[in-house]
């Protein structure tokens, strides 16, 4: 990737962004931890927020948003693969 | 390996530490080779043992440490150590490191016209974390206990109450696993990104598809059994319970431990490994049959396109089957539904390609050299060992094969005369380019009859001893009743194993003095297609004198209205 | 003690004495002529092409070929095959053996635990219920843990590698493990089940004919893998009512 | 060696668009998401197969560790404004944030200490429980890897940052790589996190 120098000066303030909401969502999911929903919501909640903060880091810290199909390809297949893996469990 | 470019460098840089792809995958073949005769040497003595039981082992036996044998007498810890490590040795160190280290180091960068692997640094370090990998697990037999005894599957509980020798096995293990890791990824870069201009993923000669689609297995399926092994080696080592439900009496004693674990978690992470290795084993050893019947058929491989798909969906599939391994710890009949449908489906895409392969020879001049042979013998052998799978994949006959002989025969017609005859042809056929000089062919072919004669000894009558009942991992199968009753079989296969060593002293007397004494190869003795003969003979550092570029698809042979039966695809215009 | 009847084994398959095991053995002879006759088939074809296509003065490749469809057919048929034999044979089959358990009023209910290297089988007694096994109390005289002051463990009987079981009589043996997998393992009976540690999985069957047989382990269990074997009796009715009642455990005064 | 020409090291491929190292430097993500896959699928059997589990919160130092994360999170964001400063080629720009990425780290690496000895000091080890001994392990072999990303750093902000004078290109990429594995050592957190700690 060739950058340009506004392009990278863009880039740095979605970092701040990024990290801003990352920060964010931290503290709320640890006090939603201090709420003590059932556990089924608990878990539900933390992942799901886990899951964004995850997405976040992924798409703006590893440039995966503006990233190349090829590395597309290799994340699907490996994702695939790591569903089955978290599947395992189930399999009696 | 002498070239203008590399003559300043010192010796330990150029043979030893060095980062040519070339001398990596010598150095990994040389090792592979080495180590599949070590294993080979383990399996012998486990054969004395099961041939004539409790009988001391004449002459040899007394070589022996007496923790091992008493005057000659094999003591079952030492027997349970060389069948674990058999099976560690010919597939983690023999048959894995010879076909990606060796083959694929050696033959990738030249076959999509490279200089070199992508990150050659690389190379060099995942040979020597394999290197280190071998020593912890040859190391371990010098252990106050030995080495591992629980088997190449290691399942616990009983590999982590078992002795030291299994931590060793686990370290080991984290090496090689770390080394095929940086070795495959090396792969993939260097066939995605390295190809030479036209060089075409349709184009790919089928080694180079097999090689891309192993290392993908390897990239995927080797880390849940590094993570696997981690477990266990904290099991081990930090008294965890992973693996280790609550509530165990091991010898009269309770065992202490917090308890918890569960025993089958280990066989699923195992086998999510261990079924797409399968495929990992298999899959360069078709990669290299193609490669070999296409120049030695004059005519094109039958189906190319096919062959390709059949090899993506087979290493694909290879990841939704691996429960079958496991039809017998209680799991329910929808799981083991799902896992015998999927363990069908997969045989399809098998089935292709050796059909494809098989008729690959019709309409060709069929030329039999030596690795022509082998690779021959490689269809029905391995169609042996694949149409055997079948009845291990239905749960049915599985309750009554499970875990016998069948399973042995079955996997090692797959492997033994199945990707280790690949292999062999394998060394036959690139012998020239390495070396510069051609292997004897009539030593070749004594080599080739009386190798395909044993192993077949050895392995066709375990089928029988399987149909019979008979256990696999006996120290002693004639304690048994239905065991006895088969025994003279055993004492067949022991005397073919015997025999089949003895074979191997033309291929080993033939492989040295061809290297100074064979007759002198041309840089494309068999008149082949394939980049890697465009290269001069043995190719210099750096692989090519230009950098090639590629006019058409791998396997163009006798093509209407060439000049030669063979036509390169380097070259622009039909030769 | 190796002295058993030895026609019961072979170099095929083990006579076989149980209700369910005709359909596995059937399907084991099917997959075998199919697989024979697939293997043969291939070579034929195979040994052909290599005479016809032998390299010779005056003899060249082909480089274009007519696309064969036989091969598509062939694999039509294999695919189609598999689907019967899953479908016909192998879902049944397993289904039987791991849904289809028998009435436990009517089934004799035993219990087996593995060890290095042992079979300890437990049955309840008369009065039909089993005494709870305690890890603690396993000691080499007691291998199952029973606490005998206990009234239900007070009439169960253990039997060391010994499993008798009446013939015509639909047995339920629940299988569990102290310390490591095994597999247990009866050949005449086509059984074959891991006993996993942590676990309690049950397996049934009936037997058709008394005799001797054996018990194997299937599965590596360490260095006494090999001669952990039981003795597997099947008596009738009469016989093993007074095994029971030899193998009951005496008052002790 | 570097008399032969390896193409791609910091041109990326014309068909793929990325350079050699991403493209490895992603195949090891790839085999690292699988790594960690294998654990948290075993954690999840072994958490579902127990009778009881004890909830986070109430055995683990969720203060420390939302401490941590925050350490963690503030790493990514310099590590990628080191990444940024070198793309605007401001080296002095460049070795203060990835100077700073590594103190961060080595502050993560000290709380950890901290939270580990206080669990030994009330003898809870990897033995003690179920629990304990995924707790240990996930985050020990997490820890392993926040060494080799300072081990990693530190080498291109030292010796390995001479490579900015003879190939500058070259020098961004292998940057950016360092920079997406430790990215996804932080997202290995931000699951660690609250699967551990918070339910």
């Amino acid at each position: 990737m060739s950058h340009s120098e506004a392009e990278i000066r863009k880039h740095v303030r979605v970092y701040i962004t990024v990290f801003i909401a990352l920060a964010v969502l931290t503290i709320a999911t640890v006090l939603a931890s201090y709420f003590h929903l059932p556990l089924k919501q608990a878990i539900t909640l933390a992942l799901f927020i886990a899951s964004i903060k995850a997405t976040l880091v992924a798409a703006y810290f590893m440039h995966l948003i503006s990233e190349n199909k090829v590395i597309h390809s290799i994340l699907l297949l490996t994702g695939f693969f790591f569903l089955l893996l978290l599947l395992l469990p189930a399999m009696r | 390996m002498s070239s203008d470019h590399s003559h300043d460098l010192p010796f330990w840089k150029k043979y030893i530490f060095s980062t040519d792809h070339k001398v990596v995958g010598i150095q990994y073949t040389v090792t592979g080779l080495l180590f599949l005769f070590f294993g080979f040497c383990l399996m012998m003595l486990m054969r004395w043992q099961l041939a004539f039981p409790s009988q001391p082992l004449p002459w040899l036996g007394q070589f022996f440490h007496e923790k091992t044998m008493v005057s000659g007498i094999m003591l079952p810890e030492f027997y349970n150590q060389l069948g674990a490590m058999h099976g560690t040795i010919m597939i983690f160190l023999g048959v894995v490191p010879l076909a990606v280290g060796g083959f694929g180091n050696y033959l990738v960068p030249l076959q999509v016209g490279a200089p070199d692997m992508a990150f050659p640094k690389l190379n060099m370090m995942s040979y020597w974390v394999y290197f280190i990998g071998g020593v912890i697990m040859f190391c371990s037999f010098f252990l106050p206990d030995g080495s591992a005894q629980s088997g190449w599957t290691s399942y616990p509980p009983l590999s982590v109450i078992a002795n030291q020798g299994q931590t060793f096995w686990l370290i080991g293990m984290v090496f090689l696993i770390t080394s095929s890791l940086l070795g495959s990824i090396n792969i993939i870069v260097t066939i995605v990104h390295l190809r030479a201009e036209g060089l075409t993923f349709f184009r790919f000669p089928f080694f180079i598809w097999s090689q891309l689609v192993t290392s993908f297995l390897l990239v995927l399926a080797f880390p849940p059994l590094e993570a696997a092994g981690i477990l266990q080696l904290m099991d081990r080592v930090a008294g965890t319970s992973f693996f280790m439900p609550s509530g165990l009496v091991v010898s009269g004693q309770v065992l202490q431990a917090s308890g918890g674990g569960n025993p089958l978690l280990w066989q699923h992470l195992f086998w999510f490994l261990a079924h797409p290795e399968v495929y990992v084993l298999i899959l360069p050893a078709m990669g290299i049959v193609a490669e070999i019947m296409a120049c030695n058929t004059r005519k094109p491989i039958y189906g190319y396109k096919m062959l390709v798909y059949s090899a993506i969906f087979l290493g694909f599939m290879s990841f939704l089957v691996w429960a079958h391994h496991m039809f017998l710890t209680g799991m329910s009949t929808k799981m083991s539904s799902f896992f015998q449908i999927t363990t069908m489906i997969i045989s399809i895409p098998s089935v292709i390609i050796l059909t494809a392969l098989v008729l690959s020879l019709w309409g060709g001049s069929i030329r039999f050299t030596t690795p022509m042979l082998f690779a021959i013998a490689f269809l029905p052998m391995f169609g042996i060992g694949g149409l055997t799978g079948l009845p291990l994949g239905l749960t049915a006959a599985d309750l009554h094969l499970h875990d016998t002989y069948y399973v042995i025969g079955h996997f090692h017609y797959v492997v033994a005369p199945g990707t280790i005859f690949a292999l062999f042809a394998g060394v036959y056929h690139w012998f020239p380019k390495v070396t510069g000089r051609k292997m004897s062919e009539f030593w070749g072919k004594v080599h080739f009859w009386l190798s395909f004669i044993f192993i077949n000894g050895i392995f066709m009558p375990m089928f029988s001893m399987g149909l019979a009942g008979v256990s696999r991992r006996l120290y002693d199968p004639t304690q048994y009743a239905h065991g006895l009753a088969v025994q003279p079989l055993n004492v067949v296969i022991s005397y073919s194993a015997w025999l089949l060593a003895l074979a191997q002293i033309p291929f080993i007397l033939n492989f040295f003095i061809s290297i100074f004494a064979g007759k002198k190869a041309t840089d494309n003795p068999w008149e082949a297609t394939t980049l890697e003969w465009a290269t001069p003979t043995p190719p210099g550092h750096g692989n090519f004198l230009t950098e090639p570029k590629v006019y058409r698809g791998p396997y163009e042979y006798s093509v209407p209205g060439a000049q030669h039966d063979f036509s390169p695809q380097h070259l622009e215009g039909i030769n | 003690m190796r002295a058993m009847n030895n026609n019961y084994y072979g170099f095929g398959l083990p006579i076989d004495i149980s209700t369910h095991g005709a359909a596995i053995d059937r399907l084991i002879i099917i997959l075998h002529i199919f697989m024979v006759a697939l293997f043969i088939g291939w070579g034929i074809f195979m040994i052909y092409s290599l005479i016809k296509f032998r390299a010779r003065p005056g003899h060249k490749a082909t480089y274009h070929l007519n696309h064969f469809k036989a091969p598509t057919y062939l694999e039509l048929f294999v695919a189609l095959f598999e689907a019967v034999l899953l479908v016909g044979f192998s879902f049944p089959i397993v289904n039987q053996f791991v849904n289809a358990k028998p009435d436990e009023s009517t089934a004799l209910k035993v219990r087996v635990v593995a060890e290095q290297f042992a079979w300890n089988v437990h049955y309840a007694g008369k009065d039909g219920i089993f005494g709870a096994s305690k890890p603690e109390l396993m000691k080499p005289g007691n291998p199952l843990g029973l606490d005998r002051s206990q009234e239900a463990a007070k009439d169960d009987i253990v039997a060391i590698n010994q499993l008798h079981i009446p013939v015509h009589k639909p047995v339920i043996v629940e299988l569990s493990s102290k310390d490591v997998i095994h597999s247990f393992f009866l050949p005449v009976m086509r059984v074959k089940q891991d006993t996993v540690p942590g676990q309690k999985i049950p397996v049934w069957f009936e037997a058709t004919q008394t005799g001797n047989f054996e018990i194997a382990c299937a599965q590596l269990c360490g260095l006494g893998h090999y001669r952990m074997r039981g003795f597997f009796t099947v008596d009738t009715q009469e016989d093993f009512d007074t095994w029971l009642d030899q193998m009951a455990p005496k008052p002790e005064v | 060696m570097s008399d032969i020409a390896i193409k791609h090291i910091s041109k990326p491929h014309p068909v793929t668009g990325v350079t050699n190292g991403k493209l490895g430097i992603w195949l090891f993500i790839a085999s690292e998401i699988m790594l960690f896959g294998g654990l948290f699928s075993a954690y999840i059997l072994l958490r579902t197969g127990s009778p009881s589990w004890p909830h986070g919160s109430s055995v683990l130092n969720v203060p420390l560790a939302t401490l941590n994360t925050m350490l963690l999170i503030t790493s990514s964001v310099t590590m990628v404004m080191a990444w940024a400063s070198l793309a605007l080629k401001n080296v002095g720009k460049f070795k203060f944030y990835l100077g700073l990425t590594i103190l961060l780290a080595c502050g993560f690496l000290i709380v950890k200490s901290f939270e580990y000895g206080t669990k030994f000091e009330h003898h809870h080890f990897p033995s003690t429980s179920t629990f304990y001994a995924v707790y240990f392990t996930l985050t020990g072999l997490h820890v392993l890897h926040v060494i080799g990303g300072i081990i990693v750093n530190a080498y291109y902000l030292f010796p390995g940052s001479k490579m900015w004078e003879t190939n500058p290109e070259q020098f961004l990429c292998r940057i950016e790589n360092a920079g997406l594995y430790w990215h996804f050592v932080d997202l290995v957190w931000i699951f660690l996190f609250p699967t551990l700690y918070l339910i």
